[in-house]
């Protein structure tokens, strides 16, 4: 065992930081606020992930085949650490680099590669994510979307919900049902649709949580071309499973709650509460739920490297990084008092975020079935 | 001792029922919410039905007022009913001018209710003063905690008319049983609507709600709620003692984070959207843990009026 | 809605009060350590109830037809309440005038009224329950104790589990299964057992609760007389329902809390530390869970005085008791420090007690299924 | 870094559970705990093997003896190994005759295995001072708690030999450590008991376990079991700074108050009985969480070596 960073990961990690005190403006603070899926942030990323780009980092871990540079999970999870700590100035573009990306690497056509790869590593293209449905919110296999073939294009009737970023994104990576007899998770396809269709409406759902966050999309006599499906025919389960196998180690919430849990104790510094024992107790007991997440996600970090299959390590870790958000959320709330009643203030927008956590990684409860079912291997329930 | 509703208690309830089935509801209160405004059609219904004199009127008092306030935080009405039906009369012994909000002298953040009200009704030591609110005092705070709120100027924080010692210690009892009362109409509310969304929502082949793990989470969450109910229904009716007063607050203002944090996880997403009523009441149960100090303060209070514990000051 | 004790039941308390005072020697907190299942407390509550039968208080709210006052629930509640309070200086004789009487003037014989109504409500008996099997906790519909006829006799064979308090009992009111064809809660039939019958054998379980807190009963070819049995044969599933309706208040944990969480205010106070946020915000969450858990035992005796049917009202009373005294149990050990290492501590005492809280009196578990089906109307499960 | 153990410290714990598995375990650890005693057999074959010296080893360290401390919390091992082979010897520089106890200056209330320890190892403000343990030093106190503990002569909680400037703050970091250490073993002996049971009990026709229930609550406390792991180990690595020290202990006190209520509840009556193995990791889970402090004092301490938070001194 050994908890000590690789000197050149520590020293990129300085490195990165410098980066982002220059390319972050000065208003950050606020245009963050609404967090990843807004429409001020998705704007800042196109030029922000271009800069990345331009640093070699934002596709650093994919092989040099594709333009990257085969750098370690290791040293990636430097980059999710100080850009989840610095309100994801990716914006919705980490989705495009942890896992579209490496998707179409391996399933993708040679077409398909040469017209997606490229954009994605220059941090020039937006993404979004067709999971969810109305009737199918954690229970991915329930999906009803349609995708029927006429020759060469699919014809997709369907409704997704909940999806962030897709206001201003190009492609959608989109699952449908392609066999309209199947059940479950068979016959189920990939495809990559391009937003601009004729057919796809998104239309905002209006939330407490910010503007812009959640979407519907609704899909209408979309006539997709077959050459914009990823992977076999009715296999979609397999290229989805593949994709969030490395979506597995998650964002690092643990960063930002840890973040905030330091402004939130600067705050009470300022305002002389500091020596207040309750208050003491309470952010250390944040402190150390960040801490565990933080190592728990290191634990699924250190199995990728070493080219383990995916683990339950990986839903420990969500459970304990949501509980982190969740902690920090509500305690910035606490300390800040009536004045967090403003929309505008530091505290409401942390709470804001924070209370999607849990929801938006999949249900904790979700998870906290997978840990009694693999960790504690506990019979099933009828 | 009686732990049922009178006739005459019920037909308030009734009657207060129905003028709230017509003027307040979430929709109603998700419509006001996006303009930060204030319901007056409710407030003026409210008072030509008599219900702004019921905590002094004749054979009404404080718990037929706290059960009104605890039902128009049901409904999500859109007015201060708490304050001005509840807190203020039973301070004041007369009716101010309403609406009324609620104030600390000291305490600089948004008030509630402040950019409608009329009255300003502030906690100041151990003097209550209240001072009439005109159109320049306030200015308005966008917020999305589900009630209209707005700074008040440092010189109306400071109210005008004093109500005499030891109106202050009143007016911090009756504002804690009002919060226990607002709190117990929200989270009544906000629990009864993810139970029914979960009692039809299907997932993995079932209803959401058969499932233990959800179960158990849900009747914890209603354990904390008919506790609140009685410890608020019992420190109205016996006129808001310090330490009952403060118990109440206590309880029924943690219930309300358990009540936030549960409804929240298990509705998922739809919790958060306005599309759907459970942020009517969520967001509010929030917003009446940051009045007030907060519920590290009730637990504080309660603590020095149990066991004479030295007071230890604010958390912030 | 009224929540003021009527005039005659607040003087009454003050009149009790007197009494304990009188009543309970200087050393009783000492003896009342182990709980109201210990050797000494079963031998003093022979003395004790006897006095209190004398002062006419015992079965007070029994009909004036069986020896009582015909006092109504809430005169017996301040009973409970000064008697939890106090460490329940009845023993287990609670069990015997709350519900083992009541069951027997409702189904009992001339003969078996005769027998023991007399001797309960005078104080100078001890009965134990027989319900618990190694097979079957909470759930008493599974249990396995057979009874088979021969002639004038019952004879029964099995085993009990968890049982309190017989160690010293004269009779047990035993659930036995006595059509061995039937299937859970048909084919049971109650015996009130004397437990002196050759084939009755009595073993401790060691505990950390404390001593002669948990026994087993082997039950070997006790021959036990038809005439002991207490209502219709195979019919006893609604002799216990209706038992246990009496049984529905409950013991007054929060009684016993609220005294124990102000006995640790004032070591608090004592040692100089009560003016600690941290320690008065636990004490005071301690305190309001103790004042919900009262108010909803009072809503349940509101019901009964009201001659309501048993309701979830029970449930809610049970699952805030319970977390009342887990918490003050978890506060005194916190409190108090490594001083709650010895096992002689009031810090340790009270622990031990309240672990087994939640277990007593149905598990918690059970409680929350009530209410989720009866109050919440949660569809049931699979 | 890397989160898996090496070979060689797969062969150390390899070696130490050979022993546990002939000189601990629940049963030995229940015979004991009746009389009060100390494992004798079990401290001469870790000595023999060499473990007592494996803090300041060859190749071997400080989280060596972090590993071996768990494993032999997680065996109910009678024997104070976490003290003479983690803190003492990288507190002292050296090994101090064994067994040896901890023990606050000014603490007056039992410490856990001092009836049979040779040194007590004494904090005394910014030092660390220890003592040689006579006969005549020790009384005896009866406990259920699973550790043998008696109150020391206040002559002899003062110490004799001082350890130097700033020996007092590592031996609190270390100290720190070594509870998460034995806690973390203990809870993960308790959970997997508890685990197992409720996979065989069957109540309602099937397994206990098998309930959504039940589950949800075991899969939160493997969370909370597998969080104190990696701070436990990731404190002792680095040597056990004054921050991640206090986390690793804030951390796993808490969880191990979550692990005593959790497992008990689910076991029901059975884990009372001392005819079952739960209470004797349980009670010991209560026990560390009484010492240095309790989990507040730990928890005070993060915020103080976190933010400069002023101290705030102890709740007790």
């Amino acid at each position: 065992m050994d908890f000590e960073w690789d000197p050149e990961d520590a020293a990129y990690r300085e490195e990165l930081r410098a980066f982002l005190a220059r390319e972050l403006p000065a208003d950050w603070a606020t245009l963050s606020k609404d967090g990843p899926g807004s429409d001020a942030q998705l704007e800042f990323s196109r030029a922000f992930c271009a800069r990345l780009a331009e640093a070699g980092w934002l596709t650093q871990h994919w092989p040099a085949a594709y333009g990257g540079r085969d750098a370690t999970p290791w040293r990636h999870a430097v980059l999710g650490e100080e850009m989840w700590a610095h309100g994801e100035p990716r914006g919705s573009q980490y989705m495009n680099v942890n896992w579209i990306g490496p998707a179409i690497m391996q399933y993708g056509s040679d077409a398909q590669k040469a017209l997606h790869l490229p954009r994605i590593s220059a941090g020039s293209v937006l993404w979004c994510q067709g999971f969810s449905e109305p009737n199918a919110g954690s229970d991915l296999a329930a999906l009803r979307t349609r995708a029927e073939r006429d020759g060469d294009v699919y014809v997709v009737n369907g409704q997704k919900i909940w999806t962030s970023y897709c206001n201003k994104a190009d492609y959608c990576f989109l699952l449908v049902r392609s066999d309209p007899e199947s059940k479950r998770n068979r016959g189920i396809s990939v495809l990559l649709m391009p937003m601009d269709l004729p057919g796809v409406e998104v239309r905002e759902i209006p939330s407490v949580v910010g503007a812009r966050y959640f979407h519907e999309v609704f899909l209408s006599d979309v006539r997709v071309p077959v050459a914009c499906r990823l992977g076999p025919e009715h296999e979609g389960w397999g290229v989805v499973t593949y994709a969030l196998a490395y979506e597995r180690v998650g964002a690092a919430r643990y960063a930002k709650a840890a973040l905030v849990l330091d402004q939130i104790a600067e705050h009470a510094r300022a305002n002389g509460r500091l020596g207040d024992p309750v208050l003491q107790e309470r952010l250390a007991e944040a402190r150390a739920l960040c801490e565990a997440a933080r190592l728990l996600a290191y634990r699924v970090i250190d199995g990728r490297v070493k080219g383990q299959p995916p683990s339950v390590d990986t839903n420990l870790a969500r459970v304990a990084g949501t509980e982190a958000d969740k902690v920090v959320g509500e305690l910035a709330l606490e300390v800040h008092g009536s004045e967090a009643l403003a929309y505008e203030s530091f505290a409401a927008a942390n709470f804001r975020l924070s209370m999607t956590a849990g929801v938006a990684v999949g249900a904790t409860e979700v998870q906290l079935n997978l840990i009694a079912a693999r960790f504690l291997e506990l019979p099933k329930g009828p | 001792m009686d732990f049922e509703l009178t006739d005459d208690q019920q037909a308030v309830l009734d009657g207060v029922d129905a003028i709230l089935a017509r003027f307040a509801g979430p929709a109603r209160a998700a419509e006001l919410a996006a303009k930060g405004g204030y319901d007056d059609a409710l407030e003026a219904a409210l008072g030509e039905a008599g219900y702004a004199e019921i905590a002094l009127g004749d054979g009404t008092g404080a718990l037929e007022a706290a059960l009104v306030a605890e039902r128009v935080a049901r409904a999500a009405g859109g007015v201060a009913f708490a304050a001005s039906g509840l807190v203020a009369p039973l301070v004041a012994g007369r009716a101010l001018p309403g609406p009324v909000a609620l104030a600390e002298a000291d305490e600089e953040g948004p008030i509630r209710f402040a950019p409608a009200a009329r009255t300003l009704l502030v906690r100041d030591g151990d003097v209550a003063r209240w001072a009439p609110l005109g159109p320049g005092d306030v200015e308005l705070v966008p917020s999305n905690f589900g009630y209209p709120v707005g700074r008040v100027r440092a010189s109306a924080r400071r109210g005008v008319e004093s109500l005499g010692a030891g109106s202050g210690r009143r007016l911090l009892a009756w504002w804690r049983v009002a919060l226990g009362a607002e709190a117990l109409g929200a989270m009544d509310a906000a629990l009864r609507f993810t139970v029914g969304y979960l009692r039809q929502r299907e997932q993995f082949g079932r209803p959401l709600g058969s499932f233990q793990g959800v179960q158990h989470r849900l009747a914890s969450c209603a354990v904390a709620i008919e506790g609140s109910r009685w410890l608020v229904y019992e420190a109205a009716a016996q006129g808001a003692p310090d330490e009952a007063a403060a118990c109440a607050a206590s309880y029924a203002l943690a219930a309300a984070g358990r009540v936030h944090r549960e409804t929240h996880q298990l509705s998922g997403a739809i919790g958060y959207t306005t599309e759907h009523d459970l942020h009517v009441w969520s967001m509010r149960l929030q917003a009446l843990r940051l009045e007030l100090g907060g519920p590290g303060a009730q637990l504080r209070a309660l603590a020095t009026e149990r066991w004479g514990a030295p007071p230890a000051g604010d958390r912030r």
